[in-house]
């Protein structure tokens, strides 16, 4: 799938909760779920900062696909961190590259966000795009 | 606000929510119930207008000025300085000197010892700092080559003094502690701290940021050297700080900033400096600010310190018993001698995770290191959720926070 | 005010006036006519309206919390550097600091500088500075040891820069001037001093105290260092100062205060440093300032720059026309490129006396030295009496000024 | 005469005049008249601090009496200095010590006396009972 069409799929997802608490509960759900890291991996390069939680993000290159693996000792930092690694895991650098992020505003969670997190966030996309700008130059 | 006169908090409560508008506004669609105190107080219309007013009838200048309005400022701001010589019990208004916060006061202090201090000397700090009080004086050490030692806690959150007797010598020029910490409440017995420390010739900095809203300070009965607290936790403004030192400190202290008010004479070849407390006043102040932090101080002494400690140590009883009955709910600090602050955490939740959840529900509490990071470090925690209570809270308040943070933690199992 | 867009000031003042509340106030039974705004100016309504609406909405601590109004309060906060970053056209946000106000920020830059100077070095002062950017500096070459040297001026008050081109040199490591004299004002060249200094491999801090309320200043374009002033001097509050400092400077800078906010992280072992801006930041800052600072800039900026500039040369001109028609009068600081700032004397008569005289009749002035002795040494007079104007000040303010000191002047010959 | 006879002629003096502008006037007049200090007693310890303008002040003792002089190079300061003349010379030091001193409030004048102002107003009193004191050790 798309790196589009995965985000349309999220916002639908999410469409069907009325409230943010449903949306916290299935984004906890969603967080169980992620790819999780390896110990070896959860090293102090592959921390992002600007989080009150920690996140750990590290990245694999398959078949000319990245595959993202994290995990973050904050249950909601994970869930959304599970959503961004659905949407770029399995894609190849140029599409993650150029792709453009707008699933968190249309599921309504930006405002439950707080600017930490969204801080948080930004520097979670900026660190993927950093790991598709590398794996875009290597083989 | 004129008929409140040492009124008792309890039967008055809701004339004194009245005065603070920011209490009856929402947040996400819930009625906000705001438990960051220790953070920053809210500000009541007092003070909102003291801001106001000075804008609108007497903004100028102070000092030197000739002119009326300039007059009129200068004798409220200096009226202001008399008002916190007399709650604090100075023995003279230019021991108190007006600074941008407390962070601010301190760094004042600790770029003066640069000049008292060589490699051979120690200061002490305590572990329950706040990082505001630890980073000035580890740069001062840094330039000096002074070194630092730490007075440990218990499991308590209370500073061990015997270890603290067992610090100090005549090697000790300095010991900086906070009167009461912000991350646990704990209130220190300093009077203690600082008779050991002139016992052997060191000088006393109290941090008193989280003391000075909740009880009365007499630097005078507590012969201390040093005390700094920041307006903005009593219900005044954003940007003042106070310094009280003694005379006789101050007067050795080099001046901190250069700049207008605080010369005498200036040419290129010499400079001589004013007296206190100009010579640590460089610049414009914050004339609107210091006067209404003055209007904030009125505000607490017509409710009256005794009847805020007497109300505030009811909230902080009611809020422990309800908060233990929350399944897996754990406080750290739990020292008999504390002002209306909370810390814990609920199992092994991340404390950023229910602070997000409940700050959907319209309350604002603290999560994090809360600027102390060793106390952190000591419990082997990454953080905490912190509520902090002022007079303006309430039992119903309480509740409301209890209900959901049962709630943010079935979510979050 | 939402209808003001950059608007021509001459055919709005009384729309302009009317945003003003302390212009319709009465002095000593006379309505003021407020002449001493490069003191302090004036504060419109939608600044006094942004304070009051901070404390009354959104007052909470900033970065790091994770509850609503925190978040809120962050982006004002935050908001606001972007708009002094884009004011001023500097290359990110993060080379604005909020300090406590134009001499805070000296003090930062110049007790920075203490690394970076030996007793070889020299550093490079004007005749025509405020004490705030002498004695910061003065205070550094005690420190150090490096050596000041002044760029003297002429009768008109303006630099002499080809002494200034002659006292520069290799050893030369910052040169420190204002962009405006408060005392006389004269628009330093300013963009000529810089590259001069570049040449050298100088820094350049310039105090921007007098020129940010009068004309833009695009930091890229003079590619300066350094560039301080203060909110309360273009109708901001109290207690905000602005630091542009260049990415590079700011980063080989130290931190100047220790505390909260500036801090990644605390052990009593190691503290490492916050990136920009926040490793300057330290503790809470005046939060409600700040961003009331951003609502002041708005303001000015919907007048427009341009159009307050135009009326201030009107209004200059005017007032120097009508006060040389006044017997004995001397004007001091003669430069052809000046603010609206006019000092004089009349005949032998202490400017004191004078000042006391039109004070009581409602008129608002400054007298004395101005922060400026070396100025006032320059012309071996003990002070002068100093008229500056703002955008919001008339003609008929300069006729009644102008009969006052002629009521003035007879009285006291 | 006493002090307070001396304090309530002036009160007197001044209540002929209805305005500010009056009684500046009959002030800067009677500034003209203050004994003038020798210019061998301008002297650095002479001055007084707390005003924009420079007061210097100079006192005697004769016959168990203390005369002061001075000067000023502001002609209302010179003013008021002039009263304080005019109430405390030619006085026992310890009248001068005991003395407490209204006029300036009767006069009205006080409303229109800067702080600077009354603050070096407040210096000159303070040098002038400095002054009382120290002749009283002395004989
Ligand atoms: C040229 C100049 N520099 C510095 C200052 C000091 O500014 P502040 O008192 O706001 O720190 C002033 C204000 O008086 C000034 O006019
Ligand atoms: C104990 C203590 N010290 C110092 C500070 C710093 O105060 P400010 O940020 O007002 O400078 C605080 C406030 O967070 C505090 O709680």
């Amino acid at each position: 799938m798309k790196i589009k069409d995965i985000q349309d799929q999220i916002v639908e997802e999410f469409d069907i909760f009325d409230s943010w608490m449903d949306k916290y509960e299935y984004l906890i759900e969603l967080g169980k779920s992620v790819p999780v890291i390896d110990d070896s991996n959860k090293i102090e390069e592959n921390i992002i900062k600007g989080c009150q939680s920690k996140v750990w993000l590290h990245a694999e290159k398959n078949n000319g696909l990245i595959e993202f693996y994290a995990d973050s000792d904050a249950i909601i930092t994970k869930g959304i961190v599970s959503l961004l690694i659905r949407t770029f895991s399995n894609q190849k650098p140029e599409d993650i590259i150029n792709a453009s992020l707008d699933f968190i505003d249309k599921i309504g969670l930006r405002q439950h966000l707080s600017p930490n997190r969204a801080n948080g966030l930004n520097n979670m996309i900026k660190k993927i795009k950093f790991y598709a700008i590398a794996f875009s130059k290597t083989n | 606000m004129a008929s409140i006169f040492k009124m008792n908090v309890l039967n008055n409560i809701e004339s004194i929510r009245k005065e603070f508008p920011i209490l009856n506004t929402t947040v996400n669609g819930n009625k906000l119930i705001y438990l960051d105190n220790a953070a920053t107080s809210q500000t009541p219309n007092c003070v909102i207008d003291s801001i106001s007013n000075y804008y609108k009838n007497l903004n100028s200048n102070i000092h030197r000025g000739v002119h009326t309005l300039s007059q009129l400022a200068t004798e409220k701001y200096e009226d202001t300085r008399k008002k916190f010589k007399t709650h604090f019990n100075a023995k003279s208004s230019s021991e108190i000197i007006f600074t941008a916060g407390t962070t601010h006061s301190i760094n004042l202090v600790s770029s003066g010892f640069n000049e008292f201090l060589s490699k051979e000397d120690e200061i002490i700090v305590s572990q329950l700092e706040h990082h505001s009080n630890i980073v000035p004086w580890q740069m001062l050490c840094e330039k000096t080559g002074a070194k630092m030692k730490v007075i440990p806690m218990n499991n308590n959150g209370e500073l061990d003094l015997i270890a603290f007797s067992n610090l100090l010598s005549n090697k000790t020029k300095i010991v900086f502690v906070n009167h009461v910490s912000n991350a646990l409440g704990t209130v220190n017995n300093i009077k203690e701290i600082i008779d050991k420390s002139h016992s052997v010739g060191a000088a006393v900095l109290i941090d008193g940021a989280q003391a000075v809203p909740h009880f009365r300070v007499d630097v005078t009965e507590l012969d201390v050297d040093f005390y700094v607290c920041s307006a903005h936790k009593f219900c005044g403004p954003t940007g003042v700080g106070i310094l009280y030192g003694k005379k006789e400190w101050l007067d050795k202290l080099p001046a901190y900033q250069g700049g207008g008010e605080m010369i005498d004479e200036v040419t290129f070849e010499k400079t001589t400096y004013s007296d206190l407390p100009n010579k640590f006043e460089a610049g414009t102040p914050n004339i609107a600010g210091v006067i209404a932090s003055g209007i904030a101080l009125d505000y607490i002494n017509e409710i009256g310190l005794e009847n805020i400690k007497e109300y505030e140590d009811y909230l902080l009883q009611y809020a422990t018993d309800k908060l233990l009955e929350i399944d897996g709910l754990k406080i750290f600090g739990e020292s008999i001698n504390k002002t209306s602050v909370i810390s814990f955490n609920i199992k092994d939740i991340h404390p950023y995770d229910i602070g997000s959840v409940i700050d959907n529900l319209g309350i604002a509490v603290r999560t994090g290191h809360h600027c102390a990071q060793p106390i952190m470090d000591f419990f082997k925690i990454p953080g905490t959720i912190r509520v902090s209570f002022c007079f303006y809270n309430t039992t119903d308040e309480i509740d409301t926070l209890v209900n959901a943070l049962k709630k943010a933690s079935t979510m979050l199992s």
